[in-house]
């Protein structure tokens, strides 16, 4: 049965601190949860890659290839006599193949965001809305409430403002 | 997957030199402007064949004439040694059409006799190919034109009524060249035979100063007036390759 | 730094922000009726009735058979093009001042580009067959003309809507969340749909940084090759006052600086009528000025080269088209068009005028008016000089059903950026906290948002 | 959504309903209003679909008569085009004779017979039967009969030629009156005479153009209006390019440049008037210098004394090196042809001067020649009707008569004097004094709107008829008029019309034909019996089914070129005197310069809105009227385009916008003759001015002819300014080689390399 342990902080730095001392103590599940993005993030709960880049990249790439295919499949399956032009003008073609390139590239980047950050959200997760606001929120997933209540005591340690420990319907 | 086995058959075919180049005829008119004497008899032909509207005092004054063949007329000198030129103006039947180009949904093209054809029921509106044509001699329908009844019980079964929103154009009288090849079918002839098919403003030429024909025949006439030293295509240095060719004014002293 | 003019705490700007979207007075409701009733009045009704009687409704002629259609055409391109450009631009490198002005600049792109998309459909002599330029499969066996300079717009635009719809939702989805948590109501369940679940966890801040840039970056050249795009259906034909090859920058530069005056007239007005004093300050007015006057100077420059090179090239055509154009009879609307677009706007040079409202709002729709007077001659007057003189035969007037659909064209945008402001933050909350200083132990508002 | 309160619900049907209209709109307008391919659900037997069935017959848009194909499919007239075995147009035709369809389908032609109800003029008429109305027609004329009166009733035809003349002129025989007056404006009367007067003979001699290699056309627009332009057109066409090395020159005197001045190598603008001195000039100097060696060339020396290159240059205004300069081109070119008509003789010595110009013609040479004047034997039915034309002055009498009430019934055929007569002869005034008139037009024109009894006859398409083409082609030829297709409403043909007036007055043993088909078939067994091989290969039917397929019939019959001597008395007579004018010049100082309009003719194509909106070759303007001034008046004047000013002459003025027009003499205004009708349809009705009504009454003494160039204007600018109407825009190349020029001998050169895309056409 797992629990979760959540921390409030007035300010940003405590919140890291706090976050900081958790990750010592083992606790690996954290979620830091802030109005605006924190900087320094990286240095508490360490390096985080990001798949983005690839979607974007390869999104361009089925673009631009599409577009081009698109631009020169039409040329080819609807033919009718150019009076002497080429079927398949590459100047022309290479504009819509840039534009499919981005649109796709874009397209992509979208798809990699959302995949990354789990997004939509389909089931409920441990969310503090002052943390919308002004607060900046650390959370804790244990799997036994016991741990959960370690974790607190580290956030309430650390200065946490309101600081609780519950089980959650969240496994 | 027989859409891509489809799509490399046909590409094989068309990489063969010279498949996009190949026409069944390269209809062509000469025009010699020593004989025109700008009675405009082929104006009035041709808006018989080919349905031209009336469109009466107030189109005409904002500027929306439609007649397809066109007298332009060029004034040199000063009183009293002043001289007038009439030029006819008709689609030029470009083999490097600007107006193929440009337009969105293919609605004028370059058919297989090597005309610029235009597609009305394909044609949207965009009216760039008329900005695109250097002679000016694509027409839009600004609105539905309407014939005084009975005036409409001439109108050339053979030719569409242009609806509102579309562009038209001289088209070398195409309703002719398909009864011609089709006779020529009928004879068991494959190809028509020169002087065989004559547009309407040809046909009524008085002074004989248009004539019409296949320039791929070395034998027509069009062949033979396009070998005149006078021969020129107006605007040539745009290389848009007209089908119809001039033959330059003589300049005759009378002395 | 608006810490230094009024302390403004997080707290606040959530409370601003949420106001302005579910505080809504009187006047709002006026002015929305107004811009709608306009719309259908001057945009929808004329626009019907043209499409019963034909494009003759409109004042065109042979050969002038393009007229203030594609000129709003291109006019709203251009405004769409500071928004998101400007945006991007300002993101990547990271400047501060960007931030509470950005999401109505991009409201600003998506709305003017729709009202475009509009102008098209307006413009068309069969619109009702306008999905014939889109490839989809069909029955007539035909699929679009993909050389034509045309179809490349068909692309461009969808291509620039798209990711600038995008780019403006992204943006806002940590903004949805926030609001999302204060609303009730069906705008509750609206936000809730909007925001995505959105938490704001350090790793959904990292991957929306990421996502965020990359789109900045892939949106940058979009929008630039989108009004060069724009550029060559006029310079890509044989015309002699538009085959330029000067266009396609002549037409990025002018759309960016139109796109610029009209962020300055949004925001203006948004700080007026939304009351954001607080966050849009002299500081951006004094940004968008410098960059007013770098842009006037550019389009001058560019201005004066078409202007050069058609003269010095000595060829009738060119003369013609040229003469035409400054000293024939639309000769002073080209005027009218250097005053606004190259004169006034060197009042830039003076921080007092740059850092004081109505004049640079003033300024700002001058510049506005001028560059839709260049639009119009580049569409209205080009045309009536082509090669044979003999086709030079009457003037292009535009007619009322012209005009009014150019006043109802104004009207459908504003009837859109007003249901916008209501349902978008117009200021985006987490960029504005961004700039604030984080919040210190006992700070008065703690209590205020228990 | 949670749940929609009132509000919500009205907004959201409030926004439906809207959505919805916009959709129903967008539906509605675009609809495109449905076309009927196939007219008739059970269509006659006489065609079939989609199968062209072509009928010849003959041209009536204007005096030349060329013989026409008609294309007709599913029993409607298609298309008008010439007839490839009629000699005279040789398959071609112009822009009038192909807007003969518009004739036929006139939106406002007459459909019944009607009976004046109304005062004259207020158009007031009710439709009544065939049979009633030629009884009241009748009616009339029997009384008349009967009390001896006959010769007051008075046929007034507008020169129909051909046998439905004939019947005219045998009807009004029958009837015992002499009054049978044909009278077109168009027609060139001081020609006829002048060749009477010179050659002997009432007749047009042919100008083979097409041989020439040089024209020296004195005011006669050969390819705009003048007596057979699509014949002239064929021959200058291949005088120019149709023989290889040679190329036609050609001259053109005119004071306003016409089409044919704008074809001409040189355009000279003599003074108005003075073009048969300039002939006689040139000729002078070809007996003098130019070595002429006739045995009557002290008679001609002597006739000719007076005409001196001096004088003759100060009268014409041209320099004398240009009188030397075409008297010698003339001379030595050899064939060489001089023209002479329009304008020239419609001058007060308009008949001396076509003279004048004959005798440059046997100076020359040229009389008999190839390439020169060819005589034409006598037309197929005898000398024409129009050959009696009884021009302006038997107007006047006939008007005279009216008003000393010695004219009870006018009969009125083709012809609109109210419209073609000067206000000055105050015709319309005299016409209110008879007491009947009867008007067998097909249109509402302005002598129409005065009938008492309207009778309308078929167009020239739906009619049988015959013709003779003037001037002849120098050989005998006759073409045959057919219906094209099934009368459109309930008219009847000329000459059923007149057939059916004979039997009513009991006058059937004389005219016995049922109906013009008939009558006109009985006239042409003559023409099979004078060909003996027809009569005896095949039956007179075979003859006429080949006829009527044809639309053409002619015989071999050239004169040769017999020695032609012009009688001493002749030679004595030959002399121009100086113009006269009306009006003084310091008073009036423009010489009004009135020329049939190219599109409509003398007017009679006004109702034809082709016409009216095919642009005027040398302005391109198209509806309404215009006056030309030359740019130095102009700007005299101070007078731009669009300006309007009031013409005004001794007897009237109009008031026209200005037209700045290059080629025309400064001291001389033209204006196009053809609009400001005040009846005939809705495309004539009120547009643009008559410039007839103001002409003087001048006549030219020998034939009583209207001399219509012999008018004065002044011109009084209004302040007020109307567009014109054009379809041409700037008038200058603006050096693009649009038109580009080459010296002569060009053709010879090495031949043409056109660039071109290597277009390969699939082997046959």
């Amino acid at each position: 049965m797992a629990s979760n342990a959540v921390g409030l902080f007035r300010n940003p730095d405590a919140a890291l601190a706090a976050a900081g001392r958790l990750k010592a103590a083992g606790f690996a599940a954290l979620d830091l949860i802030s109005p605006i993005p924190l900087h320094g993030v990286e240095e508490a709960l360490g390096k985080k890659s990001s798949v983005i880049k690839r979607f974007t990249f390869f999104g361009a790439l089925f673009g631009g290839l599409s577009g081009f295919a698109l631009a020169a499949g039409t040329a080819v399956l609807y033919l009718h006599p150019t009076g002497g032009r080429p079927i398949i003008p590459f100047p022309p073609f290479l504009i819509i193949t840039y534009e499919m390139t981005i649109l796709c590239g874009i397209l992509g980047t979208v798809l990699g965001f959302l995949i990354s950050a789990r997004l939509p959200v389909i089931r409920e997760r441990v969310y503090v809305p002052e943390a919308a606001v002004d607060k900046f929120a650390v959370t804790v997933s244990c799997e036994s409430l016991e741990r959960a209540q370690r974790a607190a005591a580290i956030l309430r340690e650390a200065g946490g403002e309101i600081v609780g420990a519950a089980s959650s319907r969240e496994g | 997957m027989s859409f891509f086995d489809d799509f490399l058959a046909k590409w094989r075919e068309y990489r063969k030199p010279g498949y996009y180049e190949r026409f069944d005829y390269a209809w062509t008119m000469t025009i010699d402007l020593d004989r025109c004497t700008g009675c405009e008899a082929c104006v009035t032909a041709c808006q018989a064949e080919n349905n031209i509207p009336i469109l009466g005092e107030a189109e005409l004054a904002k500027g929306r004439e439609m007649q397809w063949m066109r007298i332009e007329r060029y004034w040199e000198g000063e009183y009293p040694d002043v001289k007038l030129r009439f030029i006819p103006m008709l689609c030029q039947h470009c083999d490097a059409a600007p107006c193929e180009t440009v337009c969105p949904v293919s609605a004028t093209y370059h058919n297989q006799d090597g005309l610029n054809a235009q597609v009305y029921n394909r044609c949207i509106g965009t009216r760039s190919c008329a900005v695109y044509c250097p002679y000016d001699v694509r027409y839009f329908n600004y609105t539905d034109h309407q014939w005084d009844k009975p005036l409409d019980e001439q109108l050339n079964p053979d030719v569409t009524v242009r609806e509102k929103g579309v562009m038209e154009k001289c088209t070398f009288c195409i309703q002719r060249i398909r009864q011609a090849k089709d006779s020529a079918k009928d004879d068991g002839r494959r190809r028509v035979r020169d002087g065989e098919v004559q547009p309407a403003c040809v046909q009524s030429c008085p002074a004989e100063a248009l004539v019409f024909g296949d320039r791929q025949d070395p034998e027509s006439r069009v062949s033979s007036m396009m070998d005149n030293a006078r021969a020129y295509r107006v605007l040539e240095e745009l290389n848009t390759l007209p089908s119809v060719v001039y033959l330059k004014k003589v300049d005759g002293n009378a002395g | 730094m608006q810490a230094k003019s009024s302390p403004i705490s997080y707290a606040d700007v959530n409370n601003d922000i949420v106001r302005s979207l579910v505080v809504t007075g009187p006047k709002y409701y006026i002015t929305l009726a107004a811009a709608i009733s306009l719309t259908l009045i001057c945009y929808f009704f004329p626009w019907f009735y043209q499409l019963y009687y034909g494009i003759g409704a409109a004042g065109m002629n042979h050969p002038q058979v393009w007229g203030t259609y594609l000129a709003s055409f291109i006019f709203w391109i251009g405004l769409s093009h500071s928004g998101t450009l400007l945006s991007c631009v300002l993101h990547l490198t990271n400047s501060a001042w960007r931030k509470a002005m950005y999401r109505s600049a991009e409201a600003m792109t998506l709305f003017s580009l729709m009202v475009a998309a509009s102008m098209v459909a307006v413009h068309l002599g069969r619109p009702w067959f306008i999905h014939w330029s889109l490839p989809y499969p069909n029955q007539m066996e035909m699929w679009p003309n993909f050389r034509s300079p045309l179809l490349f717009d068909v692309m461009a635009i969808t291509t620039y809507l798209t990711g600038s719809s995008i780019f403006i939702y992204m943006g806002s989805i940590p903004d949805f969340a926030a609001v999302r948590d204060r609303t009730t109501g069906w705008r509750h369940y609206m936000y809730r749909l909007l925001s995505l679940g959105w938490r704001g966890t350090d790793t959904e801040w990292h991957r929306l940084g990421w996502a965020y840039t990359f789109l900045a970056v892939l949106i940058i050249p979009l929008a630039v090759s989108v009004h060069s795009i724009v550029s060559w259906d006029f310079a890509l034909s044989v015309v002699p006052a538009l085959h330029l090859t000067i266009f396609a920058p002549y037409f990025v530069v002018g759309a960016i600086y139109s796109g610029t005056a009209g962020i300055v007239t949004v925001m203006f007005v948004l700080r007026k009528y939304m009351k954001f004093e607080k966050y849009i300050t002299e500081l951006h007015f004094d940004n968008l000025g410098k960059l007013l006057l770098a842009l006037s100077l550019l389009w001058t420059y560019i201005n004066m080269l078409e202007v050069f090179t058609g003269w010095y090239s000595g060829e009738s055509a060119e003369l013609e088209a040229l003469e035409y154009k400054l000293f024939g009879k639309y000769g002073p609307l080209y005027w009218e068009m250097i005053l606004f677009c190259a004169v006034t706007p060197l009042l830039c040079m003076f921080k007092r005028f740059r850092t004081s409202f109505v004049p640079m709002l003033i300024l700002s729709i001058a510049i506005n008016i001028g560059m839709y007077t260049e639009r119009f001659l580049i569409v209205g007057t080009s045309l009536s000089r082509k090669y044979l003189p003999d086709a030079w035969n009457s003037l292009y007037v535009p007619s009322v059903v012209e005009l009014s659909i150019l006043a109802g064209s104004v009207a459908l945008f504003c009837t859109l950026f007003l249901i916008f402001v209501k349902i978008f933050p117009s200021v985006s909350i987490y960029e504005v906290k961004e700039t604030l200083p984080a919040p210190e132990k006992g700070s008065p508002q703690w209590q205020a948002t228990q | 959504m949670a749940m929609i309160d009132r509000r919500d619900f009205v907004k959201l049907v409030g926004a439906g309903s809207v959505g919805a209209g916009a959709g129903f709109m967008l539906a509605e307008t675009i609809k495109h209003p449905v076309e009927h391919l196939i007219p008739y659900p059970v269509p006659p037997e006489e065609f079939s679909q989609g199968i062209a069935t072509w009928y010849n017959t003959v041209c009536s848009m204007c005096s030349a008569g060329c013989g026409i194909s008609v294309r007709t499919l599913e029993g409607r007239a298609k298309k008008i085009e010439g007839n490839p075995s009629h000699p005279v147009n040789q398959g071609r035709l112009c822009a009038l004779g192909q807007a003969g369809l518009q004739v036929l389908y006139n939106p406002d032609r007459l459909t019944a017979p009607m009976l004046r109800t109304g005062e004259r003029g207020d158009g007031a008429f009710v439709q009544t039967t065939w049979e009633e109305g030629l009884a009241e027609a009748a009616n009339r004329l029997s009384s008349l009969r009967a009390s001896g009166q006959v010769d007051r009733v008075c046929f007034l035809a507008g020169g129909v030629r051909g046998h439905v003349g004939r019947l005219f002129e045998r009807f009004m025989a029958e009837l015992g009156s002499d009054r049978l007056l044909n009278c077109d404006f168009g027609h060139a009367q001081t020609l006829y005479t002048a060749s009477e007067l010179f050659f002997g003979e009432r007749q047009l001699p042919y100008y083979d153009l097409e041989n020439t290699r040089y024209v020296l056309s004195f005011g006669a627009d050969f390819l705009g209006g003048w007596l057979s332009p699509v014949h002239h057109s064929l021959g200058f066409g291949r005088s120019r390019q149709g023989r290889s090395g040679v190329r036609g020159r050609f001259v053109q005197i005119e004071p306003r440049m016409s089409l044919s001045g704008a074809a001409a190598d040189e355009w000279i603008p003599a003074r108005p008037g003075t073009e048969g001195i300039l002939a006689l000039g040139i000729a002078r100097h070809i007996v003098e210098e130019g070595g002429y060696a006739g045995a009557d060339r002290a008679a001609w020396a002597e006739s000719l004394a007076g005409y001196t290159t001096e004088r003759v240059a100060e009268q014409t205004g041209i320099e004398s090196a240009t009188i030397v300069r075409l008297a010698e081109a003339f001379a030595g070119t050899r064939p060489s042809l001089a023209i002479g008509g329009g304008a020239v003789g419609n001058h007060t010595n308009g008949v001396d001067a076509l003279v004048a110009v004959n005798a440059l013609n046997y100076l020359a040479g040229n009389i008999g020649q190839t390439g020169g004047l060819v005589f034409n034997p006598v037309p197929a039915f005898g000398p024409t009707a129009r050959a009696g034309q009884s021009g302006y002055r038997a107007l006047l009498e006939l008007a005279e008569d009216a008003r000393q009430g010695r004219i009870e019934v006018l009969i009125l055929n083709a012809t609109n004097p109210v419209f073609a007569m000067p206000a000055a002869a105050a015709f319309e005034q005299a016409l209110a004094e008879i007491p009947f008139i009867v008007s067998l037009s097909s249109f509402m024109d302005e002598t129409t709107a005065l009938a008492d009894l309207i009778l309308p006859s078929h167009t020239y398409l739906e009619s049988w008829g015959d013709d003779t083409p003037e001037p002849g082609v120098g050989f005998t030829v006759a073409a045959i008029a057919q219906p094209v297709v099934a009368p459109l409403y309930n008219t009847r043909a000329t000459a059923d019309i007149i057939l059916g007036l004979a039997q009513e007055l009991g006058l059937g043993d004389a005219l016995p034909w049922a109906s013009a088909e008939e009558y006109i078939k009985a006239s042409w067994r003559e023409i099979y019996e004078r060909a003996p091989p027809d009569a005896a290969t095949r039956s007179f039917d075979e003859f006429w089914r080949s006829v009527l397929k044809a639309g053409i019939w002619g015989e071999e019959t050239r004169r040769e070129a017999a020695a032609f001597t012009v009688d001493a008395s002749v030679i004595a007579r030959v002399g121009v005197a100086a113009p006269e004018f009306s009006g003084s010049s310091d008073e009036y100082p423009f010489v009004l310069h009135p020329y049939s309009s190219h599109a409509l003719h003398d007017g009679r194509a006004a109702n034809l809105p082709w016409m009216q909106e095919l642009p005027d070759p040398m302005t391109s303007v198209v509806y309404g009227s215009w006056v030309e001034l030359n740019p130095a008046t102009a700007e005299e004047l101070e007078l731009r385009e669009g300006d309007l000013v009031e013409v005004q002459s001794a007897h009237g003025a109009v008031t026209v916008p200005v037209f700045v027009f290059p080629a025309i003499r400064p001291d001389v205004v033209a204006v196009p003759i053809g609009q400001g009708h005040s009846e005939y349809g809705r495309y004539a009705k009120n547009r643009g001015v008559n410039v007839l009504e103001i002409l003087a009454p001048l006549v030219e003494p020998t034939t009583g002819s209207l001399a219509s160039s012999a008018t004065r204007v002044r011109l009084v600018r209004t302040g007020r300014t109307a567009r014109i109407v054009k379809t041409g825009g700037a008038s200058r190349q603006l050096g693009r080689g649009v038109v580009q020029t080459t010296g002569e001998g060009a053709s010879a050169g090495p031949r043409a390399t056109l660039k071109g895309i290597p277009i390969t056409v699939e082997p046959a």
